[in-house]
């Protein structure tokens, strides 16, 4: 890995060669791994595949972003080595339980963002929040959004709620963290796809929320902090369970995941987390690796690709505006690995 | 049969037929059948994997997935009413400006274009179709949309106030992704397709109908209502429908588009969503019951399908009967 | 008008009026009215046209480069550099398989509609579901390929990406190609009969041959609208990075696959891919275009 | 076999008009022009007439006219030019691309092809009739209408088409079954209902491009017969490749030849306009000679 | 004009074959038998041939011969069925659907319609030219070897092109531009194209449905030159509308007509069959009469 320069990316290398004592020699990985699934992470697996081609020229990694979904039907029907997935796994979905162990790799902060001319400092509460995305609050001087931010005149202009339009992982966790934050107020239940007011505008990917938002003065739609950020949107700062408002990043994030309990099959849920400098709503994502490989060969090369990841791999993610594991996590993450047979 | 014929040159009269010829007559003919019923095959393929897959949610629904007009995956409730409704009000639009266009410039290479500039114009026509539709989804929401605001604006403060029509130009979505811009991009996808076929039909009108339509004082509009127009309204059915089926086949421009909101609604200025757009959207994320319900609005498109064929191949065919009369 | 000659120059009294003027405003106007509507309507067509094409070569023509075309696919969206080579040989690979097999089983069906079939129930079944399948959305396509073949054979690839554009373009082939068989005039077909040809090669030698170039246009839309499908690529093709020479090994990938992955991104250098594939794509088709309309042409009905 | 006149030889004289014309290349424009309504008065005149598709010139240098209430033949090979000439008279050559007329043709004195001429008002006084019967994909009665309806022709429409099929002798035939396809007729009547659509909107003169050919004898006896009634109220000039039916029917005979010229291309040419006994019983040139004793053609 | 016979009347007898057949109804099968390969022996037998198309009985009751390098003409009024009784010669019929041949046709003593009998097999010797000249959009010379190509006749394909061009009277014409589209040729030459493609498989008779009601008068002269020409090799029916041309060309002629059954229904019939000095001097037969003299038709 290049350097990321900060903090976390000292400890990540600190982590990294320890643990890769096993496999610290990518150059020896030599073969094809096909991957598909969850389109969140997708840049940031890209990132990787790219940088580790330096390293492991022989090795070729695809990762087709078809959706967390569907990536899990490929991977119950033996069409990929590994699934990326924002979810876990239901009994419908298709790998067979115990076939799959979930293996955490990195997690984003999903902006609110919005625009509206005049305000370049907006805070939102998940009440409000939830209000606003199910259009019972229909304009921007809305009492319910002065008492969020006070001191800041907000113009009468009427609200364009954005959100996908296509199944998605961001709109999933968007709306959990709503059910679990504003349980009482959100009456749309949480979900990759969810019954949107009619009044609601939907688009296909996060760029293209981002660019309905831009689109539209008085737009305010969820984006992941990548698509956000590169496209020079202003994000809300969202109320976290310690009552503190708090702009989206990558320190908001790290924070959150400190912040969440890991469950044992490595599975935890960083959205409204506790803390006071936690960003409320923050992503996690898994890659899902087989049990048991038939292919020897294919094993390593899966447990090479994902290692790389955990160790080196990390401190790429702040680079593509993902938010690396904490250690203690990522030492979690790599000792799954060891499950693999 | 040949005892008292010992006549013409001899090789002749060996009228029986040698070798593999018929057969060679007949395998040909079975290989085209096949090719033929390949298309059945495929189809009912089709028909019954998809069903197949769709059946947990029709399972579920029962008749109220293509009544209610509730899509909602983390409920379970699966109506797509709201996405039949787009898919027509969408094709619909498409119809109303491509098949007056696009009859307009068949008639115009047929009757009216120099013979020079025949050949251009049609070489356009099919530059038109070669543009991928991903790339009109591209332009249309990028392009088109924000600049046909100011025009919905201006139309729905012209009409907005009138009773009925009113309803239909309604307040314009903001973003311009709305029935009206997925219509008008489908139109421009489609037209290519009735152009070309409109041109072949408006071709085979015989010449003498026309002139005899001229020969009685006709200026050339009344000829082709009068000769060319009756001629070929099941041909020019046949076009309209092919158009049809890509319209509501789209997919990728729609789901780019049309705005993604699930309602019904007269206006036509407003977001809705149609059946394929649904499909390839939300397929990707989808698991179990969703999954099925998605491939289930392919199951319903469809038979809608089959059922405007049906409907259309029966108005071509009673129209024919009344054209050409019992006797023929 | 000009001989002096002329005994009689001006219409005799009572004769009647032939001028202009004699047809009424209502007619002459309701006729300037459609006529002018037509050529509006080739402005209409060709407006929206002139405007995707200069957006697409405004925007992607100066991405094109050698190495855009042939350099292998950058996985990092925000990196600029590289190309769109594998998925242009994709492109060729996989449109081209899908042509070579819907081309002779269209037009072999279309000979069965048009030769033998005609009005024959089977025939009229076989047309009709013809017309439906042309209205199957190609995501259906592509979920029925992928819960058949790819399921069956547990990889995605070229092959499977074949698979569903030849069935997209099979009932267009099918339509397009009965129609203009029709068109072929029966006095060749009987002059051929009447040689002792047989029924195969007659239609083999003589009715293809006369009705090549508008089989063509046919097909070409056709395989136009195959080579711009997108879901069905995302779908059962997968996805690859580098150049895969092989259909049935391995995941592949298209253009408009690569249009729709990179135009779905915010990046710059991924935008500029996105519209650079795009116009690779229109040109990739376009020559096919001219190439075979030239092909056809050379076995076309020859007038004088 | 019915025939309008009873004649037995094709080649005698019986009741033609007397007015005798010999040279076809000399002017008969004054010819009846002070007895304007009189049978016989030149309605039409062609002046040296030749009609050009693209740089081919189809037919050279025609001169002749077209009579009241007569019916004139034209007769000749096939390719010498007959139906060009014939679609000359009514402008309906300008529908052919590169189709141009030199020469003058002349109606009722008036320059056909002036400047200010509208071709869909000659067309309207002068109507067609084709070879092959093509009635429109309509009812029996929308056929008649149509023209009615275009030209707007005010009146009782019901009633116009009535006496346009009467006067076409189809009305007693297809009264019950106006609302018919027209296609649904027999081929004679076909041509009956569009002889019936033409005169629906009261031409002056009608021309018909072998209108019996696609017939059979029966048929073909009651469009002459037909033809022999409309002279009543319209002058007529038909094509014919049968001879035999331009002797029976028609008052003048126009005889046509194809000519190859010095550079080997063929022309037609206007060889003998005469009455019609004349000319098949005492041809004045011996192309015509030939022609009708069957030496070619 | 050249003629290929040098008669000035139509209706002369001259060089025609005195066989005398007065009564078409009766059976001329044996005649002929015992002097097999003189020119006048029947190839093919019409008897009691009747065609239908679906329900529709087109033709009744044909009875009569085609004999031997002489050329047989039909002749009669449109529709009478005189191309459907053509086409029941070399089987063409099969191709419409719904059309059936009653009776029996035969050929060298053989019945075309048997069951082991091919189709292809017959077309191939009993080959047809068409109303309007109809080359294959190919070359010339690929028109002419199509049906050498097809049906694997052997040897230089070059020298039997040249040969079946040289026959058809076109390849002085041609000889030059063999790869120029068979379309770009003219009316006549079209036409004696599609004869060179017929005999160029070296059919035995040659069916020719109104080969030259297409064509100018010099096109019809040069064919009738050259089917004169072919009696030497081939035997010949032909179908025409034109009374002189039978009258030219032909050693026999079969007067077809149309008659009205006691349903008012039209079908064809053959009235007369007779040499063709004999019909046209001397019809046996009333409607042969009236129309050969033009009374109708
Ligand atoms: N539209 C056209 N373009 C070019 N040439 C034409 C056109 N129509 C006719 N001709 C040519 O003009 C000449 C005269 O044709 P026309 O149809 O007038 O002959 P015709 O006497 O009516 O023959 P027929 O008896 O066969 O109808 C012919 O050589 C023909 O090939
Ligand atoms: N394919 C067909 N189906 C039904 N009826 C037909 C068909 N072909 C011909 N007929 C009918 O059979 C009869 C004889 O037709 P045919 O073509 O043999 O006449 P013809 O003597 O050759 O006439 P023409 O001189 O006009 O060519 C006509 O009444 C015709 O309508
Ligand atoms: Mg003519
Ligand atoms: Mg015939
Ligand atoms: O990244 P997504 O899963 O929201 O498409």
């Amino acid at each position: 890995g290049c350097g990321g320069g900060d903090d976390d990316s000292d400890t990540g290398t600190g982590t990294g060669t320890d643990a890769s004592a096993g496999a610290s020699d990518y150059s020896s990985l030599s073969g094809e791994l096909k991957a598909s699934g969850a389109s969140f992470p997708d840049a940031y697996y890209q990132e990787v595949i790219t940088e580790l081609k330096a390293a492991a020229p022989n090795l070729t990694v695809t990762y087709n972003a078809v959706g967390s979904g569907q990536g899990k039907k490929d991977f119950g029907a033996n069409l990929n080595d590994f699934a990326g997935t924002d979810s876990t796994v239901k009994d419908t979905d298709g790998p067979a339980a115990g076939s799959y162990l979930y293996v955490p790799t990195v997690a984003a902060p999903i902006t609110v963002s919005y625009n509206l001319s005049g305000v370049d400092k907006l805070q939102l509460s998940p009440d409000t929040l939830a209000k606003i995305f199910q259009t019972d609050i229909k304009n921007w001087n809305d009492p319910a959004i002065a008492a969020d931010n006070p001191g800041v005149t907000l113009p009468d202009k009427s609200i364009t709620v954005a959100h996908r339009s296509d199944g998605s992982g961001t709109t999933n966790n968007f709306t959990k963290f709503l059910v679990a934050a504003a349980p009482d107020t959100w009456k749309l239940k949480s979900g990759d796809t969810v019954d949107w007011p009619a009044s609601t505008q939907g688009a296909e990917k996060n760029s293209g929320v981002a660019q309905l938002i831009k689109s539209a003065d008085g737009g305010i739609g969820y984006v992941d902090y990548s698509d956000a950020k590169a496209s020079g949107l202003s994000f809300a700062a969202i109320k976290n369970k310690d009552g503190q408002f708090v702009p989206a990043s990558l320190e908001g994030a790290t924070a959150a995941l400190n912040g969440a309990t890991v469950k044992d099959d490595l599975t935890y849920d960083p959205l409204n987390a506790a803390g006071p400098t936690t960003y409320a709503i923050t992503a996690p994502t898994y890659i899902l690796v087989r049990t048991t490989y038939t292919d020897a060969a294919k094993k390593d090369l899966v447990k090479g690709f994902v290692t790389y990841i955990l160790t080196e791999g990390q401190s790429l993610a702040p680079e593509v505006d993902f938010a690396p594991l904490p250690e203690e996590l990522k030492a979690k993450a790599l000792a799954q690995l060891d499950k693999i047979q | 049969m040949t005892t008292q014929t010992q006549t013409g040159p001899d090789p002749k009269t060996a009228l029986s037929s040698r070798g593999g010829g018929p057969r060679a007559d007949r395998s040909f003919q079975v290989l085209t059948l096949a090719a033929g019923l390949l298309v059945l095959a495929v189809l009912a393929l089709i028909l019954i994997t998809t069903t197949r897959e769709a059946w947990p949610a029709f399972d579920e629904m029962g008749l109220r997935f293509i009544t209610e007009n509730r899509w909602d995956p983390p409920s379970e409730i699966y109506g797509g009413l709201a996405f039949i409704y787009g898919t027509a009000i969408v094709s619909l639009i498409a119809l109303i400006f491509a098949v007056p266009v696009s009859l307009g410039i068949a008639l115009f290479l047929t009757e009216l274009a120099p013979r020079r500039l025949r050949a251009p114009a049609v070489t356009v026509i099919d530059l038109l179709a070669a543009v991928p539709s991903v790339v009109f989804g591209l332009w249309g929401v990028l392009v088109v949309a924000p600049k046909l605001v100011p025009i919905y604006n201006g139309i729905h403060d012209l009409l907005g106030g009138i009773p009925v029509i009113g309803r239909v130009f309604g307040e314009p979505v903001g973003s311009g992704r709305n029935f009206m811009t997925a219509g008008l991009i489908l139109a421009i996808m489609i037209t290519p397709i009735i152009t070309s076929i409109a041109r072949e039909v408006f071709d085979t009108v015989p010449r003498g109908d026309k002139d005899a339509a001229l020969a009685l004082g006709a200026t050339r509009w009344e000829m082709i209502t009068g000769a060319v127009f009756p001629h070929s309204f099941g041909g020019l059915v046949g076009a309209v429908i092919l158009g049809l089926g890509r319209a509501m086949g789209e997919t990728i421009a729609i789901a780019l588009i049309i705005g993604s909101s699930t309602q019904i609604t007269a206006n036509v200025f407003a977001s809705g969503n149609a059946m394929p757009a649904v499909i390839v959207s939300q397929i990707g994320e989808s698991t179990g019951t969703f999954t099925a319900a998605l491939i289930g609005l392919g199951v319903v498109l469809f038979v809608m399908t089959v059922i405007i064929n049906t409907v259309a191949q029966a108005i071509v065919r009673r129209a024919e009967i009344r054209m050409r009369g019992a006797a023929s | 008008m000009t001989t002096t000659a002329e005994p009689v120059t001006r219409p005799p009294a009572g004769a009647p009026d032939l001028s202009r003027r004699a047809l009424s405003l209502r007619r002459r106007l309701t006729n300037r009215i459609f006529l002018g509507l037509f050529v509006v309507a080739v402005f209409v067509a060709v407006v929206p046209l002139g405007l995707v094409v200069w957006s697409v070569l405004s925007r992607g023509g100066g991405v094109i480069s050698w190495e855009f075309l042939t350099a292998d696919i950058p996985n990092s969206f925000r990196r600029p550099g590289g190309g769109v080579g594998p998925a242009i040989i994709g492109t060729l690979l996989i449109t081209g398989m899908a042509a070579l097999m819907a081309i002779p089983l269209g037009v072999l069906g279309a000979i069965y509609l048009n030769e033998y079939g005609k009005q024959r129930p089977l025939a009229r079944l076989i047309r009709m579901m013809a017309d439906i399948m042309t209205g199957v959305p190609s995501i259906v396509m592509g979920l029925f390929i992928y819960s058949t073949w790819v399921l069956l054979f547990e990889t995605r690839s070229g092959f499977a990406g074949a698979l569903a554009l030849a069935c997209l373009m099979l009932p267009v082939i099918i339509r397009s190609t009965e129609e203009m068989l029709r068109l072929v005039p029966d006095e060749l077909r009987q002059a051929s009969l009447a040689l002792g040809a047989r029924k195969w090669r007659t239609t083999v030698t003589v009715v293809l041959p006369a009705a090549i170039s508008g089989i063509t246009s046919g097909i070409l839309l056709a395989i136009a609208r195959a080579a711009g499908e997108t879901a069905p690529i995302v779908f059962v093709v997968g996805i690859t990075a580098s150049t895969n020479w092989s259909l049935f090994d391995g995941e592949n990938t298209a253009l408009p696959a690569q249009i729709f992955r990179n135009a779905s991104q915010v990046f710059e250098p991924a935008q500029e891919r996105a519209w650079g594939s795009a116009l690779t794509l229109i040109v990739i088709v376009l020559v096919f275009t001219i190439i075979a309309r030239i092909i056809a042409n050379r076995f076309a009905i020859k007038e004088r | 076999m019915t025939t309008p006149n009873p004649k037995v030889e094709t080649v005698t004289a019986s009741d033609r008009p007397s007015v005798s014309i010999n040279a076809p290349s000399t002017g008969w424009g004054a010819v009846g022009v002070d007895t304007p309504q009189a049978a016989g008065a030149p309605v039409m005149d062609l002046r040296d007439v030749s009609v050009f598709y693209g740089n081919y010139e189809a037919v050279r240098g025609t001169s002749m006219p077209i009579r009241q209430n007569q019916i004139t033949a034209m007769i000749g090979p096939s390719g010498c030019g007959k139906s060009t000439i014939l679609r000359s008279l009514n402008r309906m050559n300008d529908l052919v691309p590169g189709a141009r007329v030199a020469g003058k043709v002349t109606y009722h004195g008036q320059d056909l092809y002036a400047k200010d001429v509208d071709p869909i008002q000659v067309r309207r006084r002068i109507g067609m009739v084709f070879q092959k019967p093509n009635p429109f994909p309509k009812s029996i009665f929308d056929n008649v209408a149509y023209g009615l309806r275009i030209n707007g022709i005010k009146g009782n429409l019901h009633d116009q088409v009535e006496e346009a099929l009467t006067g076409a002798a189809l009305w007693d035939e297809v009264k019950d079954k106006l609302k018919q396809s027209g296609l649904s007729l027999s081929g004679g009547q076909q041509q009956r209902l569009c002889i019936a659509r033409t005169i629906a909107v009261r031409p002056d003169v009608i021309l018909m491009d072998e209108p019996c050919s696609a017939l059979d004898p029966i048929a073909t006896g009651k469009i002459e017969d037909l033809m022999h009634e409309l002279t009543k109220s319209y002058t007529i000039v038909i094509v014919t490749h049968n001879m035999q039916q331009a002797a029976r029917v028609s008052h003048y005979t126009a005889f046509f030849t194809a000519e190859v010229d010095e550079k080997q291309v063929r022309h037609g040419r206007l060889v003998e306009f005469s009455e019609t006994g004349k000319l098949f019983t005492n041809p004045s040139d011996k192309r015509t000679e030939d022609y009708i004793t069957g030496r070619f053609g």
